[in-house]
């Protein structure tokens, strides 16, 4: 099968991550969205490096999985802050900044 | 096998070098408790240090790492002008309360990771360089917007930068997987020929990577309608950090964004230019009205920050050397004037329960000039006003636009300065004239600052060195390159050769 | 020279920062006392006969962006500078005789008003004219706003809501004209080597259609400034708050460089929309004429008397700038300079009058010239000065201005005219009003009953002595004025419509025997007229 | 010493005698003042004479010259000179003028004297004479303007000299704003004079305007209308006339200088000094001559109803002007000016006469409360007897001549103007009438409680002066004739110059008696030679049918008041009861106050409230107020969007790339 339909599969993911993260509350579950578009761009990077032949693709997937790896321990790190302060996991509770 | 190492031009990267270096002493530095207080010194040690390196390596462009870097003078100018922010940033921040809970050797080597990033954005040609540096500079920030524990609105702020900053990222990660699918490389160099050998001009894949890119740096430099993020995390961050945001951040963006616009995408002209113009045309407007009645200075400064940010996308609108200095210039005006303000904030934090409420500079003429001199000079410097660098800023871009076809859009600075005005001089009435008759301060609900769980008031704030000096550095520089332009002028016209020359 | 008087005030306020309080004042009388001197000595070294800039500085200053720092003085500038000096003395000076709160940043900000005021004089560098131009009114918003006056109680706006009213809605046309300032260089430059100098733009010259919208960018900036009819929003708060001393300068220098800027910069740089546009502009020009004499005689409050009546003789003067002929802009110049010698004794005569009365409303003045002959007989010359008298310099002046526009405009003219006698029933209205009667309130009788005091007859009298010494001899400015007239005028007539024809002043036989006496061009305006 | 010279002295001794009174009001004493007021004028009038002197030293034909100090305003090809004009007519109106003046201003010496302003008062007066000869002495229209503009602020001061009088602030007003009208007019006629001549300069205009113009051109006769509004305002000829009355309230003298001798003549000097115009537009001549006349038949029946006695004598004015603007424009120069110079004798003399019974009054100005003067006040009356005979051309008196002789010239004219000739005889009788009400009812009969205490203690009554308009008490510390006044009797100066005075208006007129000798013709003749109706020339037979005729008319008139208020003095009431409507509208002035008031006042103000209350708040502030309304409510959305959701702001983000793929994907196909 040709790897064009990894690009739609990787669309449809980044597509599923960024729903995910307009209907979700949870922070931790928005993470995980978060998680999703970056992959959905690690596929994509790798399915195309697979078109175009040259590696560049695959190893920027890599470094991207490190970035989101970070990404992911800051984001918990937030979360245990939030919680150490009694704080609602809720997004949408977190709105004292507006206006 | 035999393994040939590559020529490293370890001149070139020795800033970098330094900087990571410098990041891990401090870092080692917050282990040992005796060593602790040092942090703030060696930070500014290696600020001071890979600063020189940087000048060092002034007007003699190279490019390192197999094309993934460029240090030309553009990268030099705007890693010159992140690290006189960082610097700022410092100062203002011994004694910060944040500084201290986060615990300070986290927090200072933190901020050079941050600083690190931009340095390094400023020099990427490369996507994969690009997208590391991106994040290098924006994770370390997550972490401290929210350093100041014992407010929410820090907590918030560092939460919502993450998510929506995240979601930027992300689409930028997914468009540049699409400009790499399109044209077979990552190096922005490869990119232009790719599209030029491919005959890519106009092809969907290209143009959505295009779309996506542009809004993943749009997101950064925080342009409408990708600005929300903006107000609400620079009013709950620490004041320090939002300074350094505010400025350091939106100019390494912008670096990133005349190297990826004007030189990878310099062919596809035609199709990104009018949206990025459209895009400034928007962030103008809403930044301008939406600092109307901000009671809140730091919200208010976000929202100008983001009607700035529109007049400053106008350099990269039109591809010319003209466009490249002059919006180099107006970063290094932006960087004085936003410092000035900053620091006289951070005092009145310290000195009054308002927090960074308008009502904490209120009568500040006649109790703390040297206080309101400062925030004075860069409100009018902001707004553009003569004998500042605000104006010869203005004066640049506008002659930048009208070069390059976009008076209308020239003219819509004109306008969205004069909006901003009626926010600006507010500020400037409530420290010299008498309390306006408008009980909408008093009345409004205090926002962040003036929570009960305020920072301690330390009443002698504004006549100390680390706050003081800096407020009058930035606003007597302001004032110099507003009378005597030209070393500013030749600095920005520099780093736009540097581009295009 | 030009230099050291744009920068004397300057330097004068910023040492008046280190000084004791109680000298600060006296210090900047004295700066402006020495800038009045350097000014007087240009104006004799000055070349009358010449068009020619004179004491001319030109400096590079942003060589990256063609800007140069060049300075002149020339027949149209020359008198407005003196003008300018003159009315800080007496400004600044009124303000010494009294307690002014904070009085270094008054001061300070007093004499950096008067820097940047002469450099939009003299600038000679069309972005150098429009930095000057923006900067003139920062000191102003904080000394209308710091030391102005709340009218909230009387159902107005505070002091720092009237002022940011007037600079957003000044600066409105200022920033345009910075964008169209620009836009003129770079278009005229057209990729060749990039220069804001009004000469050398002069020389380029500028397409049609790049000309209109310039020209309007620019017109609103100077029309907002003076103000024109329906530009004048900000005008009746501003000129509520302001604080007399500024306000007597603010009015009597500030408006007219809006003037200025038509016959400095518009004339010269935009020659065929100027022509293209001159009805619009004299329109415009009429109805302030008209809209200010009639908001001023239904006015109560003496400020707003005098700002209606600035709104109506700066009309008379764009009017006379647009009639496009010599002797109109001659007029109009000195009429500008009449204009500022009138209106600021005004306004300290108002202060005067306020210290007496306690009240800014004529209705409750009256009567004062019982115990204050001088300054009666003072005010008397000043109103009839306001009110053109012939035998003022103002008539000259109005006469030169009318002349001009009958000569081109028929029927402009005739419709300008009729603000004269307006004029006269409200200069009238003022001074009966504030002098004749009976004082309005009983009470009022013991306030009534002082003389103008010796310092402040310093302060007025030599400014009265002004207007009086131009009375006798306009020809003084006139002809300074006339040979850089002539040449800014001379462009224009180069693309001009019929009418011009007969702006030659040549006796109508002397044209008929060119054209052997033939029923010729020469009634091209007559349908303008009603025939008997 | 050239004419010239003597003529730049003329005017410089009343100016400095203002200068000098007006800086010296505190040092100076009041004799003092009042001293060197009446010797300034006097001076004046000696340099006149030598100046007359001097020009009749030189040949007829070269009797004019110009003179100029230095380039008032002369750039851009206009060319104003500080010039003046030298020739009979204009001498003869400064004769005219400071003689007249010097003698008010000796009347005023003592008539003033209990008066606060008295510097204020003599330093106006001087001015006044100096603005009037810079009037008739200008060189070039536009320093006729001025003096014409100072003429006209003299008077707003004097009129309003008691300026605590709200009546006489206001009067002062009237009179100002009404004569600005009048100097629009001239400048524009100016305007058009240099946009046809390319010249302000009397002796250019002059000669180039009959090369340049036809007959009648519309050009032409446009100069002369817009000069004969400047004419009509300051010369109080219908419409403009209505300041006139009410400028009464100034104090006496100044009633006869503004009156008899120097202002309201302007208008006919004006014309006479431009008829080489005026008869290049006979239309315009023609237009000035009617209303020359319907002014004097119109004032005339005002001033046959009037009861204040000054207000009477002020329409009296009204109608003589009439016919001296007749006269000139009709071509009778000298006549017309003749009757000027006699017409200034009698009337300053009938004024002052007034003024002293008024005094006498305490202020009373109301004829109906005064009756018996003639043995209360002799000489007041015998010199008020003889400014009366002479106004009513009382065959002998100086009135007498010179009226008839305008009407002899209409009547040579033939046509229309021989129906002047016959209205203007019409309103000789009612000269006589209105003149003879006044006489019979102040000089004879039982004494009023004034003139009873005056014949039996010999003092004036004294009291608390009041307004006679409105009524409320005079504060006397401004300066107004307190308790305290100055009547001839017993005051030399007034006496003196009352005397003189009366001398001339019965003999004044001697100089020019048809047949026997034409003093004033002659004199004249320089400057009318080139007219066209100079040779219309009315015999002396016929001359002498009209005076016999105007002499009859004159004693009819006479004897009419007569049998109205002495031999019947009930018959006018009787006569009012059966004409009450045209009673009512002389009383009431023929409403043209009321006209100007509706024509021009009212809209003027309404426009103004318009202006104020509409177009200021709504158009003008809303213009400020909509943009900035718009501009916040912007603000307003932006900061609601900012809802602090977080997921709201994801959604905003990716909505905005949406849209932006989206113009990519659609600019590009």
């Amino acid at each position: 099968m040709t790897s064009e339909w990894f690009v739609v599969l990787s669309a449809l993911l980044f597509a599923a991550g960024a729903v995910g993260i307009l209907i979700r509350r949870s922070p931790m579950v928005i993470l995980l969205c978060l998680e999703l578009m970056l992959n959905a761009g690690n596929l994509a990077l790798v399915a195309f490096s697979r078109m175009v032949g040259n590696g560049q693709g695959q190893v920027f997937a890599v470094i991207v999985m490190v970035v989101a790896a970070c990404e992911v321990v800051v984001g918990l790190g937030l979360i245990v802050a939030i919680f150490r302060r009694r704080l609602p996991l809720n997004v949408d509770d977190l709105r004292e900044l507006r206006g | 096998m035999n393994f040939n190492e590559p020529h490293i031009d370890y001149a070139g990267i020795s800033p970098i070098i330094a900087l990571t270096v410098g990041l891990c002493v401090v870092l080692l530095s917050a282990v040992f408790n005796p060593f602790r207080r040092w942090a703030p010194a060696l930070t500014m040690v290696t600020l001071g240090a890979t600063a020189g390196l940087l000048i060092w390596q002034w007007d003699d462009p190279k490019t390192l790492i197999t094309g993934a870097l460029r240090l030309d003078d553009l990268a030099i100018s705007i890693s010159l002008i992140a690290i006189l922010t960082a610097t700022f940033c410092v100062l203002l921040s011994i004694r910060e309360r944040a500084s201290e809970e986060a615990g300070s050797g986290e927090y200072h080597s933190l901020l050079l990771g941050s600083v690190l990033g931009m340095v390094l954005l400023a020099q990427a040609t490369n996507l994969v360089t690009f997208f590391v540096a991106l994040e290098t500079l924006s994770i370390p920030l997550y972490i401290l917007c929210a350093t100041n524990l014992r407010r929410e609105g820090s907590l918030e702020s560092g939460l919502k930068y993450l998510i929506v900053g995240s979601i930027g990222s992300a689409t930028l990660l997914y468009g540049m997987a699409f400009l790499y699918g399109g044209t077979g490389s990552t190096g922005f160099a490869g990119i232009a020929d790719g599209i030029a050998k491919n005959g890519l001009d106009g092809d969907p894949l290209i143009l959505i990577g295009i779309a996506m890119a542009a809004v993943g740096l749009a997101f950064k430099t925080s342009i409408a309608p990708f600005h929300q993020w903006t107000p609400d995390v620079y009013q709950g961050a620490p004041t320090p950090i939002t300074g350094f945001m505010a400025v350091a951040t939106k100019a390494a963006a912008f670096a990133v964004f005349l190297r990826f616009f004007d030189v990878a995408l310099g062919s596809q002209l035609d199709s990104w230019q009018p949206a990025l113009a459209a895009l400034a045309a928007i962030s103008i407007v809403v930044g301008n009205v939406g600092a109307l009645g901000q009671n809140s200075l730091k919200r208010l400064l976000g929202y100008s920050g983001i009607a700035q940010a529109g007049y400053m996308l106008g350099g990269v609108v039109v591809v010319s050397e003209t466009g490249a200095s002059s919006l180099v210039f107006y970063l290094a005006a932006y960087a004085l004037m936003n410092l000035a303000a900053f620091a006289v904030i951070v005092a009145r934090e310290r000195e009054t329960v308002f927090g960074d409420d308008i009502r904490a500079v209120r009568g500040l003429g006649a109790e703390r000039p040297l206080l309101a001199w400062p925030l004075t000079i860069s409100m009018l410097a902001l707004a553009g006003l003569p004998a500042t660098a605000g104006f010869i800023g203005k004066l640049y871009l506008i002659e930048a636009l009208v070069e390059g076809d976009y008076t209308w859009l020239a003219v819509l600075i004109a306008v969205g300065t004069m909006i901003s005005l009626a926010y600006y001089l507010r500020v400037v009435a409530a420290m010299w004239m008498r309390p306006e008759g408008e009980a909408a301060t008093g009345a409004t609900p205090v926002i962040a600052g003036a929570s009960p769980e305020a920072d301690p008031v330390d009443p002698e704030a504004g006549r100390r060195w680390y706050l003081a000096g800096p407020a009058l550095l930035a606003a007597a520089a302001t004032i110099f390159f507003g009378v005597i332009p030209q070393p500013l002028v030749d600095f920005a016209s520099h780093a736009g050769a540097a581009l295009f020359g | 020279m030009s230099n050291s008087i744009l920068w004397t005030p300057l330097v004068f306020g910023l040492l008046g920062l280190f000084l004791p309080t109680r000298a600060v004042g006296w210090w900047a009388v004295l700066g402006t006392v020495v800038t009045l001197g350097l000014a007087i000595a240009t104006a004799l070294g000055f070349d009358s006969g010449s068009s020619a800039l004179q004491y001319a500085v030109d400096e590079p200053w942003i060589s990256g962006l063609g800007v140069d720092y060049s300075l002149g003085i020339d027949g149209l500038n020359l008198f407005l500078i003196l003008l300018t000096a003159v009315l800080w003395v007496g400004g600044v000076a009124f303000a010494a005789f009294r307690e002014q709160e904070r009085p270094k940043s008054f001061y300070f900000l007093m004499l950096v008003a008067e820097t940047a005021t002469l450099g939009a004089f003299l600038a000679q560098d069309l972005l150098l004219f429009v930095l000057f131009f923006d900067l003139m009114l920062v000191p102003f918003y904080f000394l209308f706003g710091a030391w102005g006056h709340d009218r909230t109680a009387e159902g107005g706006l505070t002091a720092s809501a009237a002022t940011l009213k007037m600079i957003v809605y000044t600066l409105i046309g200022s920033l345009l004209m910075l964008v169209a300032a620009i836009a003129t260089a770079v278009i005229a430059a057209d990729g060749g080597h990039l220069t804001f100098s009004i000469s050398a733009l002069q020389q380029q010259g500028l397409g049609e259609g790049s000309q209109r919208w310039i020209f309007w960018f620019f017109a609103a900036a100077f029309l907002v400034k003076m103000p024109a009819f329906l530009l004048h929003g900000w005008m009746p708060d501003a000129y509520r708050a302001a604080p007399l001393p500024a306000l007597a300068v603010f009015s009597g220098v500030l408006a007219k460089v809006g003037a200025y800027g038509f016959l400095r910069v518009v004339l010269p740089l935009f020659p065929d929309a100027t022509v293209e546009f001159q009805e619009v502009v004299l329109v415009i020009a009429l109805a302030s004429i008209l809209y200010g004499s009639v908001m001023a005689f239904t006015q109560t409050n003496v400020r707003l008397i005098a700002g209606y009546s600035s709104v109506a003789q700066l009309g008379f003067i764009t009017a006379g700038i647009f009639a496009l002929r010599a002797d109109g802009s001659d007029g109009a110049i000195l009429q500008m300079v009449n204009h500022g010698l009138v209106v600021a004794p005004v306004f300290i005569i108002v202060a005067l009058l306020l210290e007496r009365t306690g009240t800014e409303d004529i209705r409750g003045m009256g009567g004062m010239a019982l115990r204050a002959p001088v300054l009666a007989a003072l005010f008397l010359v000043v109103a009839l000065a306001t009110l053109a008298m012939p035998g003022s310099a103002n008539f000259v002046g109005e006469f030169y201005i009318l002349n001009g526009l009958f000569q081109a405009k028929i029927v402009f003219a005739f419709v300008a005219i009729s603000g004269v006698a307006m004029s006269a029933y409200y200069a009238l209205r003022l001074y009966q009003g504030a002098m004749h009667n009976r004082p309005a309130s009983q009470q009022n009788q013991g306030l009534l009953s002082r003389e103008i005091g010796v310092r402040d007859g310093l302060v007025l009298v030599p400014l009265v002595l002004c207007i009086l010494g131009l009375a006798l001899y306009p020809q003084l400015i006139l002809e300074r004025t006339a040979p850089t007239v002539e040449r800014t005028v001379a462009r224009i007539r180069g693309g001009e419509t019929p009418e011009a024809r007969l702006a030659t002043n040549r006796p109508r036989h002397e044209i008929e025997l060119e054209n052997h006496g033939g029923p010729v061009h020469y009634y091209d305006w007559e349908p303008t007229l009603i025939k008997p | 010493m050239s004419a010239t010279a003597w003529a730049w002295l003329v005017l410089l001794f009343p100016l400095l005698g203002s200068i000098a009174i007006a800086l010296g009001f505190r040092a100076l004493p009041q004799k003092a003042a009042g001293a060197i007021g009446t010797i300034s004028i006097g001076l004046a009038f000696a340099c006149g004479i030598a100046a007359l002197i001097s020009l009749l030293g030189d040949e007829p034909e070269a009797r004019h010259h110009a003179s100029s100090l230095y380039d008032y305003a002369s750039v851009a090809g206009l060319e104003i000179k500080l010039g003046i004009f030298v020739d009979p007519l204009s001498i003869f109106m400064v004769l005219v003028v400071t003689g007249v003046s010097a003698l008010i201003h000796l009347y005023s010496y003592g008539y003033m004297q209990s008066d606060e302003g008295y510097h204020r008062f003599f330093s106006y007066l001087n001015f006044f004479v100096f603005s009037m000869l810079l009037l008739v002495l200008a060189g070039n229209f536009v320093l006729l303007i001025v003096g014409w503009a100072f003429v006209g602020f003299a008077s707003y001061a004097l009129i309003s000299f008691w300026y605590r009088r709200e009546t006489a602030t206001r009067a002062g007003m009237k009179a100002f704003v009404i004569n600005v009208v009048g100097d629009i007019g001239l400048v524009l006629a100016a305007f058009l004079i240099f946009r046809e001549l390319g010249s302000f300069d009397y002796g250019e205009v002059f000669e180039r305007a009959p090369e340049v113009f036809t007959t009648n051109e519309w050009t032409i006769v446009a100069i002369c209308l817009l000069l004969l509004l400047g004419a009509f305002a300051k010369s109080a000829q219908l419409p403009l006339h209505t300041w006139l009355p009410d400028a009464m309230e100034g104090p006496t003298p100044v009633s006869s200088l503004i009156h008899a001798a120097t202002m309201v003549t302007a208008g006919v000097y004006l014309i006479a000094r431009t008829h080489v115009l005026f008869e290049l537009a006979p239309t315009a001549a023609d237009v000035a001559a009617f209303t020359g006349l319907a002014t004097l038949l119109v004032a005339g029946t005002m001033a046959l109803v009037m009861t204040d006695l000054k207000r009477a004598i002020a329409y009296s004015t009204m109608s003589q002007i009439g016919y001296m603007i007749m006269g000139v424009s009709i071509g009778a120069y000298s006549a017309g000016l003749f009757h000027l110079m006699t017409h200034a004798f009698f009337k300053a003399l009938l004024f002052m006469a007034a003024g002293s019974i008024i005094a006498a009054m305490a202020n009373e100005q109301n004829i109906d409360r005064m009756s018996g003067f003639g043995r209360a006040m002799r000489f007041t009356s015998m010199t008020m007897l003889a400014g009366a005979l002479a106004l009513a051309a009382f065959p002998g008196t100086s009135g007498f001549f010179s009226k008839d002789e305008i009407l002899a010239f209409a009547g040579a004219r033939g046509g229309i103007y021989a129906a002047m000739m016959v209205l203007g005889y019409a309103g000789a009788l009612l000269t006589a009438v209105y003149t003879f009400r006044l006489v019979f009812r102040i000089l004879p009969g039982r004494p009023c409680p004034e003139a009873r205490e005056l014949i039996d203690t010999g003092h004036v009554a004294h009291e608390a002066p009041r307004n006679p308009a409105t009524g409320e008490p005079e504060d006397t510390d401004v300066g107004f004739p307190g308790p305290e006044h100055h009547i001839a009797e017993g005051n030399w100066p007034m006496r003196a110059a009352m005397a003189v005075l009366a001398v001339l208006a019965i003999v004044g007129g001697w100089v020019q008696v048809p047949g026997l000798d034409h003093v004033i013709t002659t004199f004249l003749d320089p400057v009318f030679e080139g007219s066209a109706f100079a040779h219309v020339h009315p015999s002396a037979g016929t001359e002498w049918l009209g005076l016999g005729v105007g002499g009859l008319i004159s004693v009819a008139g006479i004897g009419i008041a007569y049998l109205f208020y002495v031999a019947q003095p009930q018959r006018p009431a009787i006569l009012r009861q059966q004409l009450r409507p045209l009673h009512t509208l002389f009383v009431d002035k023929w409403y043209f106050d009321e006209l100007i008031d509706l024509l021009v006042v009212r809209p003027a103000l309404a426009v103004g409230r318009f202006a104020n209350r509409v177009f200021e708040r709504f158009v003008v502030d809303g213009l400020v107020t909509g943009t900035e309304g718009t501009v916040r409510g912007a603000g307003g959305v932006v900061r609601a969007v900012q809802n602090g959701f977080v997921r709201s702001y994801a959604l905003l983000l990716i909505a905005g790339f949406a849209g932006l793929a989206l113009y990519f994907l659609l600019s590009s196909s």
